[in-house]
């Protein structure tokens, strides 16, 4: 099964992606001793993975169509580089069967498995069809491309409520719950419109809808000698528009007998596609502690940091000791989770108003530190938050003895990180934080949705702010009076310039 | 100097005198502001209690305060103009010709909405899709679309004005 | 033994230190609930440890004497905060027993050992006669106060080399090597005098000196309900003018059973003085890998955070739970250490020039992030480093799941730390990562003196530097050039301004 | 424009045409070097590789930088002053008279030096205690003790002059 595979002991990796995660990837480089090329578009001269890289190459343009996607430049990077491995990261490639193709045809090293598994798992009908076969539960439903009549006879044998889906579907697009008989024609045209517009494929399927559903997911590693392990779960159920916002390992949900259960099951999803390198098999979990095979990501997940500081794995240095042909060095009952981890994703977006997106220069920024904090970064001082790329700038990841722990240091972590000249989301996770729903544990993924506010807390410091915005709008006062002295500007710009200076101090 | 500052409908009326002392409702407080670097972090001991917050200036007179993961949007106005806008029962937020800008560039997915309809606070006027999200831009006050300058699958800057909301009067 | 400590559940305690151990204290106070209030000198107004504190109190001028060292003002803070406990940190008053013994006088919990521990501990003749006693090896020596006759008969029993040592000595004052008897009288006149003129006190001993020595110390946790754990050791060997620069744990040199025989030592000093809280005892060790007592620590130490990566134990919040009376909810058995951790201590001070301390201004400062990185820091972009206080301005901490691992994540951390505007031992730290005698772990006390160069590696990027160089003075000149051209300069104070924002971007 | 640049007595000819191309010892170079903030620190990539680095401009024409743990100081010369400087057969560091200064405020322990005497390079004048350590500042270059301006105990403020180096002549 891996004839076919470039598996061999490589000393320079190209890195076709941007943002915190290719910085990780060349920080484990570092540390492994291997070189490292990075990439960079027009917006990203200046970004920590083109600053950390042992060498970096311009690809083009800011938008990513005319840079980090274009599949000849990144080859030709690692051709004019002596590169022989290349990673992916996650989005971008990362999923894409033809760019691993491609890597494997130019005799480079994938980091990744092999094209054909993504190519199955890529596609949710095949998938779905390879995984019952493996004998791993699945949320029942139909398959694409029926008539409506065909579906509605189906809707009767699965129940409602259920969801209509898009074959060829992903972030939420042409998906349409349905609670009732009646609304099952109207939703289904509906659903085939918007994925017709969206993917240029209208087909749709059927799935039950579970209720009170938790998203978790199990960390899978696979060496190239047949040997596949778990790392035990994570919790994601804290989404917002099928975006996962907050993610912590172990989850508060899962008992032994659960993650050993679904271990097993994601180690034969695995199995069931020859799977190679770190995988990630997702579960919908129901209140009865039924879980469903949701979908596996062929790829480093953006919260795998959680399950290294629980395992003391390093995923990623293990992507790339897998990619060089090493087997495992531990198996499964070496596998020990110990203590509690919290990611909280740090988005470019603005929590008061509807998480609206938020672009502009990070003029001022303050990384926490001290025990039990972690920080997965691609930002810096000065970086240009721009449209181009994903809202999601930084990782905030807190370790601890138990979940309480963890909890504590986020809340002081989070209070010590300050980002400026751009909105973040750090106020929506300060609130998480506080949330009773939160820390106790009982949340589902509609809960972030549904039922949870920028408004629940007390605005317990009105008057120190009111303090804060008197005493800075009267300085500004003073600054500008003295500014439109009469006579004295022409004159006085350096007299000026010293005294705004002291003023920013 | 004697500033009344309004934050979700209550007043503080905080007087800084010459010697820089601050009163709030007339009560004397021992208040230390300190700028930390010149992005609009500062350090405030008030009473001894100890305080990071972020400060923005929104626009003229409305800062907006981060403090503890809650913003605190603060009106602030001298005694003057306070008087001034309370003898002509001045209401800033619900009056004038307000566009609705793009707060980053995007593509306009829809806007559900039409010139010379009646609008309310908070209704959608546009949908504009931007770091793989689409977003909705509401109306921040009641009134009539006096024009709409953007059709669906339009790119557009940031700041780019979209819809015109104005009084029917105007 | 317990009866007149004041021990009890507080919530509210004043941290009477700044800088980074300030801090520290801070944020494990918020992960505990606790109130934290701060006290600050002139200097330290916009300080982190002032910033993270709930409360903060001005206590006076800059210098220590006038401020952090001063008891009725600290005590005074105590009353009007409100705070019932008391966290000394290390140097200031840590180890001052008449402080210990006010706080107890004022109805205060001490975070600490009760006085009388601190003051045996504090003396060296009386901790030495408190060890023996409890059957822990000491260095051979005589006790302080003999005349020189009685000292050179003494000298024939030690053997040579031996060391001449002030009894109230610290950081190297007072203390002589003497390798021939020939030397002993002129060396005891010479530390007598030196003694007299530092301490105000002239008497000296006698001490084997124990050549090639390592530093180990152990780490000790001891309730006040008799139960008293070691943590296992670090090792402390690099140091320079008997400052510690660089320390790990577990040591390389230390095996298990080195290490429980050390453990159990250390655990029989610590209970030799009915001591209470976290402390630490400092071995040498030779190359036979014997070991002899060499001090106690009766507080809160520096390099405390390597323990704490190893053995996952919080050890400020063990003396925080120790000091409300709690027992300790682990006992020997359950201490295990996994992985390897290794801190650099950053001072302000100029490896390049003999490590001269260094002052000035933070201009900008950039943190190293990512997997096993940890930074305990009391500065602050903006931050004035001035002569007043120690020049340990942070302690950069790197775990792995191995020593190598370690040495690679420090390696690519220190590469990221940016420190401008003032000078920093970083590229020390770089050049010890490098160097084949601390890789291969064979140093001892005297290798970073006597056998440790700073021009020990090659000038590897001399060209590019040059291009640097080079470029930078282009530019300036250019800018200059621009300046002076005549007749301009006074219309264009605005434009200049741009372009030099422009260039500073 | 092109530059000397000497660092450990090693010359390098770097050359910056009007297009910003440039050329070391006459081999061109793809160099490009970016400011990152305000603090001296860069970002240059040469011919793909990748380097961080932190420049301070000493004094004039004195360069240091810092890269890879290394610290680099550059002599920068503009080819016209470098000539000058050859034909004169100078050599800045040795002539001249040389006030050491202290590099942060302290109290003098030790003057080990007196009025009149002869010094080499590198000999310890002053011993001076600060930040609890006690710090040797050495001569910078042979010559006379011209002045002592200290003695021990004196409490000094940064950038005090301490002793005078000079010729004997002067």
């Amino acid at each position: 099964m891996i004839e076919n595979l470039h598996l061999q002991r490589f000393n320079k990796l190209l890195v076709v992606n941007r943002g915190e995660i290719a910085v990780r990837i060349i920080r484990a480089c570092h540390e492994l001793g291997i070189g490292t090329v990075a990439v960079y578009s027009d917006a990203d001269r200046n970004a920590l993975h083109v600053r950390y890289a042992d060498e970096a190459y311009h690809i083009g343009p800011s938008p990513a169509r005319e840079s980090y996607l274009v599949i000849e430049k990144l080859l030709d990077v690692a051709k004019q580089s002596g590169a022989t491995a290349v990673h992916p990261g996650y989005g971008f490639l990362a999923e894409r069967q033809a760019f691993a193709q491609a890597c494997y045809d130019a005799g480079l090293v994938f980091v990744g498995p092999h094209p054909r598994a993504i190519h199955i798992m890529g596609d949710k009908q095949m998938a779905r069809d390879a995984v019952i076969a493996a004998g791993v539960p699945v949320v029942p439903g139909t398959e694409p491309g029926l008539d409506d009549e065909e579906m509605i006879a189906a809707a009767e044998e699965i129940g409602f409520p259920l969801l209509v889906k898009a074959s060829a579907g992903g972030g939420g697009k042409g998906m349409r719950p349905v609670h009732d008989p009646a609304e099952l024609p109207g939703a289904l045209a509906g659903a085939r419109r918007e994925a017709e517009s969206a993917f240029g494929d209208g087909r749709v399927y059927l799935e039950k809808l579970i209720t009170h559903a938790r998203h978790i997911e199990i960390q899978v590693l696979a060496d190239s000698h047949g040997n596949v392990i778990h790392l035990g779960e994570r919790e994601c159920s804290l989404q917002r528009r099928h975006q996962k916002l907050l993610e912590e390992s172990p989850s508060i949900f899962v008992d032994e007998s659960l993650r050993a259960r679904m271990g097993a099951v994601a180690v034969a999803a695995a199995k069931a596609v020859d799977y190679i390198s770190a995988g990630t098999v997702e579960f919908l979990v129901d209140r009865e502690k039924n879980f469903y095979f949701l979908e596996m990501n062929t790829r480093l997940q953006v919260e795998h940091p959680v399950t290294e500081l629980v395992t003391n794995v390093d995923i990623v240095q293990e992507m790339l000791r897998i990619a060089r042909g090493r087997p495992l060095k531990f198996k499964q009952e070496d596998v020990r989770m110990e203590g509690w981890a919290i990611e909280c994703r740090v988005n470019a977006e603005d929590p008061f108003s509807n998480f609206m997106p938020a672009t502009g220069r990070i003029s001022t920024l303050r990384v926490p530190t001290g025990p039990g904090v972690r920080i997965d970064t691609g930002v810096y001082e000065g970086a240009e938050i721009s449209p181009f790329y994903d809202s999601m700038i930084s990782k905030l990841i807190c370790y601890g003895k138990n979940r309480a722990e963890a909890i504590m240091r986020m809340r002081r972590a989070l209070a010590e990180y300050h980002i400026m000249g751009v909105q973040t989301n750090i106020p929506f996770h300060q609130h998480i934080m506080e949330t009773p729903r939160f820390l106790g544990g009982t949340f589902d993924t509609q809960f972030v949705e549904n039922e949870f506010s920028m408004k629940d807390l007390d605005a317990r410091d009105e008057m120190e702010a009111a303090v804060i915005a008197a005493i800075m709008a009267h300085r500004q006062g003073e600054y500008l009076g003295q500014m439109v002295a009469p006579g004295e500007r022409d004159t006085s710009n350096w007299k000026w310039l010293s005294r705004w200076e002291r003023l920013k101090r | 100097m004697k500033y009344i500052v309004t934050i979700n409908g209550n007043e503080y009326t905080i007087d800084i005198d010459g010697d820089g002392q601050i009163f709030v409702n007339d009560e004397h407080i021992d208040a230390d502001l300190q700028n930390l670097g010149d992005g609009g972090l500062v350090s405030l001991l008030v009473d001894r209690r100890s305080y990071e917050a972020a400060v923005h200036n929104h626009e003229r007179d409305q800062w907006q305060v981060l403090l503890g993961g809650e913003i605190y949007d603060a009106f602030v106005q001298d005694e003057r103009a306070y008087r001034l806008a309370k003898a002509r029962g001045e209401q800033e937020d619900d009056t004038g010709i307000v566009p609705t800008k793009a707060p980053m560039p995007g593509v306009v997915v829809r806007v559900p909405v039409a010139e010379g309809e009646a609008v309310t606070k908070g209704q959608t006027l546009v949908i504009l899709e931007s770091m793989k999200m689409e977003n909705e831009l509401k109306a921040t006050r009641d009134g009539v679309v006096l024009e709409v300058k953007v059709s669906a699958g339009d790119s557009v800057d940031k700041d780019a004005a979209l819809v015109v909301i104005g009084d029917e009067a105007s």
